[in-house]
């Protein structure tokens, strides 16, 4: 098994953070894992994106053109990347901010509206958390508590008390995720 | 007697007393919200739209985060290695005697790597305009600590805080290249007030009239903020500016 | 006390100079490497294993730095990306003469000039034949994986002082920034300075004790017919490391028709490449070098007897290609292909280039 | 008694949202918009626009240059 | 204007520089070339054509200065030694990148580190390969003459402007430090700042009028594509000057069984050690390369058709050898001869190696 | 009643009451007749002998006449690039604190192309001794102008001598650095008179005792003839030197 | 005709002028020259030598190991340069200073006491104009008024006055020298 | 009265003859001799040698460490 991911966004969103713990928790089942941002000079309002894979088999080459799924965050990213998913791939996205919806018939899309969820919680900062979770639901990569294993190696000690929040900030995405 | 005009009115009939210069190209800056740069660009070109000399004028860009300057002046730029404005500055300056010259520098770029450069173009009076914007921070690279960097400030070099002992003070170029006799007029400005703002201009605009005059090197240091290096908003990062950066870099002029 | 992380690329080379018990860092932030000052910053290694770090004014001063605490007998190093290693030759020929071991890591960024900050592999001259002034050499590693930066630290250390010579580490911004799985190794202690002394006092400036000659650590030499047999001196123990330090990594050769012959992240792609044209039914294998200097030249000569073809795949115009091409001395086709300035060749575009440049042409 | 009065034009498309000016604004006329525009920035307007002097001060700050300011200074009656 | 006159190497380029109508001149003084920044400084050009000189705080400071001048579409130059060309390579990434017309001389001495001052030819891979980081190219002109010192100052602006490329000249100690009858040519006219507008206006720093957009010099790319499409530019116009810009010289080639290839002072020491040679009943002939970059790779593919063996002779410890076995890509047997760090190889020393190396051997 | 001793008696019943230390070696010193260089180098060494730090200290020479500093003076010494020997020694003090640091360093090293160099150890504040031989000119390469050449003097390219408004003024460095927090100390010496040796031998010592009890930086610089540089005899220099050198570059402690 | 020479002796004794002038001399016939230097660090009291190729064909290499004639004025370089005279050479020496005389037999050895020449004519600076005399002597090479025509274009202007010394100096070499 | 007396060695094969001593000696002890030493340089002697107080002035100043200064100090009468 391997899954390519793209994850992209805005900077800010907690894109690059989303796909770390996606990693982490792909270690903590023992696969291979690798993550590999855009990455550039300082500036605000910036677009972000990472790519991620997991597998089963050591991963060559961490730099794709193509995805199994794509996880999508603002319009930018959208004009971007919705033409590389792999036919019979996965596109997530948060209609927040989209004005251009994909137009793809090959491909599963996906939407979470993870920014008024997050708003409806109280929590603008569990964004990302929530956008993990419909992702989870749709490809059950990792199971929940490797989730939470990854979560606590990849936040430092100090924030370790945020973990039941983001924890249920999955669950919210879990549930929330609609096929479009 | 005056009606009570609506905004559209004044605006239709009122007269523009505020307009972008045109020597500031229509490019988006692609600076923070609320970066300091912003208006020391401006205000540079306000000056040389004012003086007339647009046409006449080569500026220098650094590296860091003006490093695309270029694409916001409206005139003929160069873009130099990382601190070596000066070097590059005197190189036109002394076969182009009758264009106007300056540089446009980062603390990291004038005061770190460009350390000789920026003294021997100032021993030499090299008759140029330095600009140089001090926002204790590499802001370009993501915030690493910069010889200006408050001693106790967090940066990503120095992220339990400057710790003067190991990597020594924040250093005071100004003052320093101050004392050089070739220097002439030598500032401290800000530019997160509105009279600030206007005071950083007229210093910026003495030190044209000094190159116009052959006076030989003027210094126009900017105390600014860098909010995404800082990680503040930038309205909280202009009053932190006032409270820890001004006591250590105090504003007005140090020399002429 | 080995330990699974994700880690960058950069993070892992300065957790791993940490664990080798690393004496000291100089270095200059710039973009794509300066997670590695900025890991260390974090660390505090000071508090950890007594490790120095330091935010040198440049790049120029910090190679210095390395050179002086280098020929202490010290572990010294520091690291840039392409611009900086620029400004770093002076000193590098200068520490290669003086015979000083230490490491530098070149994490590539796409030039020339100021470029861009995206990966790249167009430093690949400046790093195998000596970018600076003079006949010296560096032993180049080149890390594909974030395992390998982590493991590399170690590595160069062992060779740097085994052979008395500078070593570099030759990533890019993709192995700097890709975060990978990785097993750290267990902390080597730093050495006392009494076991320093014993060492390698016998060399290194440590203060001149009664019992000795003074030691002095110098490239100058007025006379040439000195300067010619220390340049001899260095040519032989080049020669030596030519012969005993060659690495490389095989894979699919045994049968293979074409070779594909990359590093560093470019024999990722390839790898995936080399997947791609399998699935086809295109008998290829990869070569990577390990070591860019010493290349494995004896090991693409021989590979040439049996492959009809060799494409080297390099994010530069072409480089490496000379050196392969030496190796093959005409038994052979080479053909180069590449993108560049922050480009990353795909897996994709690497199978086309060797079939129209190789099987088709 | 002719009084001075002043209007501003914000460019919103090209504004941050940085909120310089509504602190350097004396009369308070400037406040940033709930909305975001293309960029995804709150950016200014002028929510008091009758108590504006045309003082400039705003403009003087913004970084971006997205604000123009107008004034019209009645004839003397 | 012509003039006879008996010249050190050095002050022949110094000389011919003020000829050529440079505009500046920026340096920092490394022996052994400080006889060019002193005879500029004595002479006073700045009274006879205008011609600006200065002596700069640092290497790094005057490729810099030079940097400035050229983008002005200035005629800018500097010159230094081995350690200070290493200083300076970051500058000449940037002006390449930038495809700035300018000058940089390197009266070589040996390496690496301090070194020695007497001469060498170890910094040819810095010249040819590109010493500083990313793919650029400088062309670059050997002279072997206090003549073709001063000849080349006028070939190298032209060369230079023409391509908008930096252009090197690779000399040595010998040829800096030695005087020889010259010829100097007839003073050309600066161009005024209104002819330079109009010559170059198009692309250099020269004050924006309203009738034009600004000029940007500058070597940034942030956007990838945009980097490799300039890349794929300069690549393009290295590929040109492949093509139009190689330069050799062939003595006794003609019924030539064995061929030396040698540059610079090596060249007139090998044309000596034909001489010899031939009396001896060799068929030897000599190939000079006077473009380094590009290198007459054409030429010696050629001749590898019609001699035995090839010999390179080099005041190194063996770099432009690997050029020509790529030349000559395996048909003949290649072999290098040199002395370094200083050391200048004699005739005979020659004339035995390559009786040993390629007759006997 | 003591009867007239001849010389060789003196010597015979006298105590030595100066002799070459032994922490300089046997080589013949390389340098010119009369150049400052030696007696500077060898008050160091008797600095080192008399504090008895001679087998714990590293020197590091620079790119200068004095570059052979570690043929005549019997440590361990490194041999820097020109203008490094502020870094090199940083690299070497802050990873053996526990030893003795010193630069020795000419003015073309110190003040031209290691400008950066020596201001930011002396911003550090770098627990080392720099000693800054100044003898107005670059010696070693064959009497160039230095950053700190007089006003008017010739050299090799200056050959119509200095002019200020081209080439920029002489340059104190170490009235710079004096303004800089890290640097404990900094004092200006001469060597050409008996008197002006013991001053300056002084200074030394007080710049290692301050290293001994972790003060910072502390420069002394040694204004020095070079008369082969200046083209005079050695005592010629050194009035030249009194006349001409001191009004610019006055003795004296600057700092500390 | 190729003549290959070596000169050698203290720094400051002239050496290098005197085969400058050598050279003009040659060029103001239509020779092809070659002037050499030793070079290295400023240093008093060390030694100076330049190899001078004077010849009616191209020159090639202007580094020599071998020499048609040898001028040598101190010890250091008698050690050096004896040897490296061609069998049938020559060999000229001013014996001031020398402790060790020239042994060889194979070659034909001549001394000028041009020190003690140029005391006498109270001129010591005329010290090489009048072993360059001594040298003319033994190998005419280049005719007289060319030799002064090469006096005249290697020296400024401002020195010109001081030829009809140099002159009456290389007449005295001339005069003086002797075979061993 | 017991004047204290000095000497001096001159190592006269290393001495290059710059004259410094000679100006730095108060009761002109030293003279350089017009014979040269190995190197060719006039050495410095002391020629007036009972002049000599052995106020190591002349050592001082040697940049050659060239000169070894004794003194001898009659025991009180
Ligand atoms: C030789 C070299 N070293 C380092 C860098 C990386 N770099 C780019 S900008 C910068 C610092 C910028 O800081 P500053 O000059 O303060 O400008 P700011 O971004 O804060 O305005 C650095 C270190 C580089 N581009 N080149
Ligand atoms: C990078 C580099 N640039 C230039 C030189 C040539 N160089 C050697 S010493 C020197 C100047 C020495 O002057 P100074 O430091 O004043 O020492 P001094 O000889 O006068 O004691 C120069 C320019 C060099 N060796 N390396
Ligand atoms: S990083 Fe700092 S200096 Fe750079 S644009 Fe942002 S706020 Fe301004
Ligand atoms: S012009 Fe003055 S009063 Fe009007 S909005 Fe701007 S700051 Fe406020
Ligand atoms: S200062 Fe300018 S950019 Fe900032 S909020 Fe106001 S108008 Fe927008
Ligand atoms: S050249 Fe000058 S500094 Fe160097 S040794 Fe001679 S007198 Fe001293
Ligand atoms: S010790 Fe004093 S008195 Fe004696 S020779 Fe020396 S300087 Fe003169
Ligand atoms: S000072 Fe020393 S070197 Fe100079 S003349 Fe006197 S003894 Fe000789
Ligand atoms: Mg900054
Ligand atoms: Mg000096």
């Amino acid at each position: 098994m391997t899954e390519e991911i793209i994850i992209a966004g805005f900077g800010g969103q907690g894109v690059l953070s989303m796909g770390k713990i996606l990693a982490y928790s792909g270690i903590m089942q023992d696969m291979e894992v690798s993550w590999m941002p855009s990455y550039g000079p300082e500036m605000r309002g910036g677009t972000a994106n990472v790519t991620v894979i997991l597998s089963e088999e050591k991963i060559n080459s961490p730099v794709l053109q193509e995805f199994d799924s794509a996880i999508i965050l603002n319009q930018q990213s959208m004009d971007k990347f919705e033409e590389s998913v792999k036919p019979g791939g996965v596109l997530l996205y948060d209609p927040n901010g989209i004005s251009k919806h994909p137009t793809r018939t090959d491909i599963n899309i996906y939407k979470i509206e993870a920014v008024k969820e997050a708003y409806d919680i109280g929590n603008t900062k569990a964004f990302n958390m929530i956008v993990l979770g419909a992702f989870l639901k749709i490809k059950p990569l990792v199971k929940m508590e490797n989730v939470l294993k990854g979560l606590k190696k990849s936040l430092p000690e100090r924030h370790h008390h945020l973990i039941p929040m983001n924890e249920s900030a999955i669950k919210v995405g879990l549930e929330k995720v609609e096929t479009v | 007697m005056a009606e009570i005009l609506t905004p559209e009115e004044i605006i239709k009939q009122g007269e523009p007393v505020f307009v972008k210069t045109k020597l500031m190209t229509d490019n988006t800056l692609s600076y923070c919200p609320g970066c300091g740069h912003g208006v020391a660009h401006r205000i540079t070109m306000e000056v040389l739209e004012e003086m007339g000399i647009g046409d006449q004028t080569i500026g220098v860009a650094p590296v860091g985060c003006s490093v695309l300057a270029y694409e916001f002046m409206n005139i003929d730029m160069q873009q130099a290695a990382h601190g070596r404005a000066p070097a590059v500055a005197t190189g036109i300056k002394r076969l182009f005697p009758e264009k106007y010259v300056f540089t446009y520098q980062g603390d990291g770029d004038l005061a770190a790597i460009g350390t000789a450069e920026t003294i021997h173009a100032c021993n030499r009076g090299e008759n140029i305009v330095i600009i140089f914007v001090n926002n204790g921070i590499y802001g370009m690279t993501g915030g690493q600590m910069a010889p200006t960097t408050l001693e106790g400030m967090v940066s990503s070099t120095s992220p339990h805080g400057r710790d003067v002992e190991m990597m020594g003070s924040p250093i005071k170029m100004t003052e320093m290249v101050a004392t050089l006799p070739g220097v002439c007029f030598a500032t401290r400005q800000a530019v997160h007030k509105p009279g600030l703002v206007r005071k950083a201009k007229k210093a910026i605009r003495k030190a044209f009239e000094n190159q116009k005059d052959k006076k030989g090197t003027s210094i126009v240091e900017i105390v600014s903020n860098c909010n995404s290096g800082w990680k503040m908003t930038p309205v909280d990062s202009n009053i932190w500016l006032e409270e820890n950066m001004l006591p250590v870099f105090p504003l007005g002029d140090i020399k002429g | 006390m080995e330990e699974v992380r994700l880690m960058k690329g950069n993070e892992a080379i300065a957790e791993a100079a940490i664990r080798a018990g690393v004496d000291g860092y100089f270095g200059y932030p710039i973009t794509p490497q300066s997670e590695i000052i900025e890991y260390l910053m974090l660390e505090q290694p000071h508090l950890r294993t007594g490790m120095q770090v330091l935010q040198a004014e440049s790049e120029v001063a910090a190679i210095n730095m390395v050179y002086g605490a280098a020929g202490c007998g010290k572990k010294a190093m520091t690291s840039s990306s392409s611009p900086g290693i620029s400004l770093k030759l002076e000193g590098i020929s200068y520490i290669a003469a003086s015979e000083l071991p230490c490491l530098i890591v070149n994490v590539q960024r796409g030039g020339p000039g100021l470029g861009t900050i995206q990966p790249s592999q167009a430093d690949y001259f400046q790093a195998v034949k000596g970018g600076g002034h003079g006949d010296y050499r560096l032993l180049v590693l080149a890390p594909a994986s974030v395992q390998e930066m982590a493991d590399f630290v170690d590595l160069s250390f062992e060779l740097a002082f085994k052979y008395r010579t500078p070593v570099m580490i030759l990533s890019d911004g993709v192995i700097g920034q890709m975060m990978e799985k990785v097993v750290l190794p267990p902390q080597k202690e730093r050495l006392s300075n009494e076991e320093l002394i014993k060492k390698y006092g016998s060399w290194a400036t440590t203060g001149k004790p009664a019992s000795r000659e003074r030691n002095i650590i110098t490239s100058l030499e007025l006379k040439s017919e000195r300067q010619e047999a220390h340049n001899h001196k260095l040519q032989a123990k080049y020669k030596e490391i030519s012969e005993n330090e060659v690495r490389f990594e095989k894979l699919n050769c045994d049968d293979a028709e074409y070779l594909i012959v990359a590093y560093g992240s470019s024999a990722r792609i390839s790898q995936k490449a080399m997947q791609i044209g399998r699935e086809k039914g295109i008998k290829v294998g990869v070569l990577r070098p390990i070591t860019l200097w010493p290349f494995p030249s004896d090991e693409i000569n021989k590979l040439a007897d049996q492959v009809k073809g060799i494409l080297t795949v390099e994010m530069s115009a072409g480089q490496m290609v000379e050196d392969v091409r030496l190796a093959v001395n005409g038994k052979i086709k080479v053909e180069y292909f590449g993108r560049y300035g922050g480009m990353i060749p795909s897996p994709n575009e690497v199978i086309e280039a060797l079939e129209q440049k190789l099987i088709g042409g | 008694m002719a009084k001075v009065k002043g209007a501003i034009v914000v460019d919103t498309e090209r504004c941050k949202g940085c909120n310089l000016c509504v602190v350097a604004c004396p009369t308070n006329v400037i406040e940033l918009n709930e909305e975001v525009n293309i960029k995804g920035f709150n950016y200014a307007y002028p929510k008091f626009h009758d108590a504006c002097t045309g003082c400039t001060n705003c403009a003087t700050v913004c970084p971006d240059m997205v604000i123009t300011v107008y004034r019209f200074k009645p004839a003397k009656a």
